[in-house]
């Protein structure tokens, strides 16, 4: 498992390609690129600032991996996430997993991404026309990750 | 002495990313800190009032208000999180 | 909608880039790779062979990505499938998903990779230290592929 | 006239991947070709018989047992996909 907080952008093919060098049972390779959009609740985003906890988020992400490999069987799992400024169409994160089959690599993919977005210590304040803002937490994002509880 | 951190939109109104405080007496577990931190008054009352969703980690894990402090923890205080 | 069916590898980084290339608005990159494996069925597998059926091949795979168009909100998807002479290791197949969320990036991306797995003419046939043979289907993957008819 | 296709597994046991034939007057649908093409019995028998897992496609789109035939068609018989 590897988990990166940083400023600098990441290569996602190269990244796939180093985890999968790693292991020649690899079947299936599920990953997710999550990217800076233009607009957010109704308004033009022109760039937004990644504030993160340092210590505690890396910490939380490695629990969150903990948890994935607990419920699903995969091989590997890697997560980057970026912090600092950002512009539109920039990557924000990238998470991929490795499994033998692609229904462990998938489910283990998105429950990573939902507890992302709910457990680890990430704010973005973004600037908008109307000046720079805070992003308030989605309830979406909760019931994302909430669900997870109940799956089998 | 513990150690409190602010986040985000909590840095920004409270003016402070970090502190280093003497654990009051009183203070026993996390509500009991945010209560103390609260009596500060002005923007302390305002950011971290109780209708404000304020969420806190107690030495870099998530933690619910009956989490025990004690002197040496690391205490962090942040809006809910909006990563990914 | 991309559908290509080629003897080439493909580059997964330069696939995604391409696609986020094309708007602005994308938010979210689901993908999937699949690669030849090296056992199955508990045998070793030194490489394989994919047939396919010309026309029916493509016509099938554009009729399961429009279906998932009508499911959920995306933006766009490639699906590259390799046909011919494959080794362990060789990557088979991809499928990218791009949407404003993440939620339909996955779903989307997880089902037209399940209906593939059933739906698309493809056949592999496996060189084993047992001499070559064809793979069977898998109710595994009949199942997977059933699941998204109760699914809302 | 119509195309038959066979593939994979059935293009091996059948010795041959497509052949053009008269669309023979008693054959209406899928099920009735399967049942000409059985009739020529050896191999055909063998392959396409009752108990053999054996799909089909009508003019390229997945097709069940009723699925009429006529002239001009593609039709191919193949077992189940393994594709992905």
């Amino acid at each position: 498992m590897t988990v990166r907080v940083q400023t600098e952008d990441f290569d996602v093919g190269a990244e796939i390609a180093a985890l999968r060098r790693a292991n020649p049972k690899i079947g299936a390779v599920a990953s997710f690129v999550g990217v800076v959009r233009d607009v957010n609740a109704g308004d033009a985003v022109a760039g937004m600032t990644l504030e993160h906890y340092p210590g505690m988020t890396e910490k939380s992400i490695e629990e969150i991996v903990a948890q994935a490999r607990v419920r699903w069987s995969i091989y590997d799992a890697l997560v980057i996430h970026r912090v600092g400024t950002l512009k539109p169409a920039d990557q924000i994160v990238l998470v991929i997993v490795t499994s033998s089959h692609r229904g462990d690599a998938f489910a283990a993919c998105e429950f990573i991404m939902d507890y992302l977005k709910t457990r680890a210590p990430f704010w973005k304040k973004e600037k908008t026309s109307a000046g720079a803002r805070w992003v308030d937490a989605r309830v979406t994002d909760d019931l994302a990750a909430e669900r997870w509880r109940l799956k089998g | 002495m513990i150690t409190v951190l602010y986040f985000a939109r909590l840095r920004e109104e409270l003016g402070t990313g970090s502190e280093r405080l003497a654990l009051p007496r009183a203070v026993r577990d996390l509500e009991g800190l945010r209560a103390h931190l609260i009596a500060r008054g002005g923007a302390w009352a305002e950011a971290l009032g109780a209708n404000k969703a304020v969420r806190a980690a107690v030495n870099q894990s998530i933690a619910s208000g009956d989490v025990p402090i004690s002197d040496g923890d690391e205490v962090a205080f942040f809006p809910p999180v909006t990563g990914g």
